[in-house]
């Protein structure tokens, strides 16, 4: 595969959303991948060959159907776990997504472990999902919440983060790279940084995950998150990893059937991890789906991924960066093809509608993450997003939009 | 649908020139409203004599559907008796709700925002101005 | 289509899985419908058509795809809405499962509510996910958890129930129908009994809503949760209905994206419900799946499917009871389509291993009930459960297989 | 797969007749385990004398697996020296977890059960009596 020429017109019609013409006749030019992305066919065979042909439930059954969804579901996990670099599939839990796996470690550990006076430390960049559990995991503990603060070209300012982990830091909650600047954060140095202070880390790769290669035992890291639909992969699927010994440690957040050992009328015991951590009957199309999302990212290519979608975001950063009264929030010199805008006199909702109106597909709004854009002095922005089926054709049709949309609202 | 039918020109004609728009310091609104989700933020102010709504001063930080729906609302309910601006106030909501034949006569300019119901995302943005008018009656004419 | 015979052959041809042909030419006799059922094409077809035709997220953005998924999205809760009897969609919370739904109570409601003292009722034939989520819950507040007891017909003992229905019982957890013993527990009757006494109550409808018709109203429940993949839908949503007032008081378990109205540093504040229960991008194409399953039951008609379940019922009951050595675990009059039963000598494994070569799909073990379990006597049982598509045909298959296992075992 | 390549003949013999079986009494085991997923329920109770294993009985309440290769194992290491018996646990396990080339030889008998493997949900049946074994091993000669 890396051979052969990143061709992402070619890699468009593995995906038969892409192919969609409306009745206007414009096609679909998706550029809000960092909300969903579309789903490559094999993603979709293999939920289809799940509910047509193996559509049992896991773990609990003997008869075949139960046996191969198992095998299916348990392989699943495995190419997730060779996918994050992982020790073991034992360490890779299935999730609904990655805000279930923020709040599973922010309940079973965080609200477990910390003490009155300790704290958590995130940045102002963070995305809700990893924002408001750590707020109130805090708050229920009588622990501190610290923010790390954003410099202006959109990266972290490690002074600050440095002077900020001091010894009451027993976890830092972190995104890998932020869904609004595009910022990729340092997390190898990060991650030390915080083990040397005595934190732990949770990384949020739900934006990660999806465009850079992981390998969670080089990078040390504690706990990570993402989630399937932003990875080619199905809705209502997502992957929390942790180390064993911190799956060990933590309470389940549900309870029910599947995760048990032993129940009395008065206690009960859990199953070992993961499925101490998967009560009730898991999303089984959802995992299998997902697994075949890794296969063809892995496919494709890290490294050529990387490349073309790093050439498409400069060539996206100088086109979209020329427009007159065009300000780009996030200047980050690693970053992803994550672009949010501001265009003068130009309300983001109308900016989308009007692209909307050309076919295009960007995102508007607040992003999911009020405490940054607070910071930023905007309540919205506009964003595109590219995944490996996108190429200029598409910067350049939203170009031509945005300068159709000040003409629209403005003309007098 | 086309994009012409959420932006008619009445609509922009009314985003590039607000009606009754002013602004309003710190403290000075009657109502202050936020929808966090698309950023709109709306400062309305007003007054009552003689059982009609006065001095309707309005600050719009929205979209082109936000802001021309709290000027064309400013333009409507200037001053009108209030039971008059609470059954207007009752069918554009219907309207946009998509309720029902809408009352065209009671509507007049307002029905150009007809077409946003077809777009039930923006919604709010139409409606914001008119749950901001709501409040400051309720607060007038309690 | 009420007109119409009741034809589970016809039905068998709706879903995909059931056409299945073994390689010994063998095809599939699917008996485990209680642990999760065959999907119809309408459902695939419904949630292939949202990855290929409108895979945008939910709620966020204003383009064609996002306003298409968000359509679909709440188009599907209205429907459950509808099929429950639901005052509003916006009592109807999307979750992962029954299993989720139980726990938002559990930890939004019960930990939040109960006091030191109080009790939760629950019976002695939860399933696990209805059982531990109390006792856990029960604990961390310093409250009781009761069990009401099972007859020897595999009915409630009304009167246990009612002695224990004490002011201290602050809710009853209650299954309205067994997994283990197909039990119909009197719901409307037992709520009324329960509100009398003071108590709310959480119906567990995982087994009940795939067969009988629901009306959250009429029986005036507080909470009520299933699951989709019981119900010809997809795996990994279920749904969670509860009282207005209920949800407005209730903690979400999650928080995150997508269910906030505010976010400050120090503080947030929540989304209306039912957003505010759903934390994170949801399982879109679960939900509009489960959507068209709903569709498809009401298509076949309460009525009719309840006609044809109970005369297969009571076949299955007198023709597997006839068979030499074996017991069934149930007798109560009003019952869903679910015979657990033991047969002497043998194990449970065995059987079910044995009737998976005759291409059979029952299932083996504690059915996630240990607690009943222990009281039956026995540490696991062997369950045919049946759907629409089910017929006497394979009933008996199943009891031949049963006098192949026993003469294969135990053969000299 | 086919079934009997699971319930061989030999699997078959020991689940209908099992050696070394004997009724414990309460508190007689010096193992006692249960498999809370499919009810197997397995007390087992053995001596050392002169560095082999003795006594062995066993009494199993489990499906055919799980009480023939309670059989089998029984029989197996009976007078069997610890660390052959050590040995022959270690190689039965990998052949459960269908790892490398079964060592025939070691196995014996035992290479009946060798099918189990391939179906997955039933693995932990053959191997639960070997586990039983291997703690009661740990308190006879730790
Ligand atoms: C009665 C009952 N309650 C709850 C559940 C849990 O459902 P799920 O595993 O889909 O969460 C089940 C099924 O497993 C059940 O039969
Ligand atoms: C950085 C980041 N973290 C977390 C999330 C939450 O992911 P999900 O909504 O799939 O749970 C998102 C996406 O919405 C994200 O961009």
């Amino acid at each position: 595969m890396s051979a052969k020429p990143f061709d992402p017109r070619a890699l468009r019609t593995d995906f038969p959303a892409l192919g969609r013409v409306f009745s206007d006749g414009r096609r679909l030019v998706y550029l809000d991948n960092a909300a969903t992305t579309q789903k490559p066919r094999a993603v979709l065979e293999a939920t289809r060959r799940y509910y047509e042909e193996s559509a049992g439930n896991v773990h609990r059954a003997v008869h075949r159907l139960a046996a191969e969804a198992t095998g299916l579901y348990e392989e699943a996990r495995q190419k997730i776990a060779t996918f994050i670099g992982a020790p073991s599939p034992k360490t890779v839990v299935f999730t609904h997504g990655a805000t279930e796996g923020i709040n599973i470690v922010a309940h079973g550990w965080a609200r477990k472990f910390l003490q009155p006076g300790d704290a958590v430390l995130v940045t102002a960049m963070e995305h809700h999902s990893n924002f408001i559990p750590w707020q109130q995991a805090a708050q229920a503990r009588g622990a501190k919440l610290l923010l790390a603060p954003v410099l202006d070209d959109g990266t972290l300012d490690r002074e600050a983060f440095r002077k900020l982990l001091t010894p009451e830091v027993k976890l830092v909650a972190l995104t890998h790279a932020s869904n609004v600047l595009g910022t990729i954060n340092p997390a190898a140095e990060l991650i030390r940084e915080a083990h040397a202070a005595g934190a732990c880390v949770l990384l949020d790769a739900a934006q990660s995950a999806p465009h850079l290669p992981l390998d969670v035992t080089a990078l040390d890291v504690d706990f990570l998150v993402f989630s399937g639909h932003k990875l080619l992969g199905p809705t209502g699927i997502g992957v929390l990893f942790a180390k064993p010994e911190l799956l060990d440690a933590m309470d389940p957040l549900l309870t029910g059937g599947e995760m048990i050992s032993r129940v009395w009328d008065d206690h009960a015991t859990w199953a070992e991890p993961p499925q101490k951590f998967e009560a009730g009957t898991p999303h089984i199309a959802g995992a299998i789906g997902l697994g075949a999302a890794v296969d063809y990212l892995a496919g494709i290519g890290h490294a050529a991924l990387r490349q073309h979608e790093q050439q498409l975001t400069d060539y996206a950063l100088e086109k979209l960066g020329a427009l007159p009264g065009l300000k780009i929030f996030g200047r980050a010199p690693e970053r992803l093809g994550v672009v949010s805008f501001a265009v003068e006199g130009l309300h983001p909702h109308d900016i989308a509608q009007f692209c909307d109106r050309d076919g295009i597909a960007i995102r508007a709004g607040h992003m999911c993450a009020q405490p940054l854009l607070r910071r930023l002095g905007v309540p919205a922005v506009s964003r595109a997003s590219f995944h490996l089926y996108n190429d200029t054709d598409d910067v350049d049709a939203l170009a031509e939009s945005l300068l159709g949309a000040r003409k629209y609202f403005h003309a007098t | 649908m086309q994009l012409d039918d959420l932006y008619q020109e009445v609509i922009l004609d009314h985003y590039r020139n607000p009606r009754h728009s002013a602004e309003l310091a710190e403290g000075e609104a009657l109502v202050d409203e936020e929808n966090p989700l698309c950023g709109d933020h709306l400062k309305l102010d007003a007054h009552v004599a003689d059982g009609k709504l006065t001095d309707v001063r309005i600050h719009c930080q929205g979209c082109a559907i936000c802001s021309a729906s709290a000027s064309m609302m400013a333009e409507a309910v200037s001053d009108q008796p209030l039971d008059a601006i609470r059954r207007k106030a009752a069918a554009f909501l219907a309207l946009l709700r998509g309720e029902s034949a809408p009352n065209e006569e009671e509507l007049g300019d307002l029905m150009a925002l007809r077409g946003v119901a077809e777009f039930p995302l923006r919604v709010k943005c139409a409606t914001m101005p008119w749950h901001a008018l709501e409040a400051a009656l309720k607060r007038l004419a309690p």
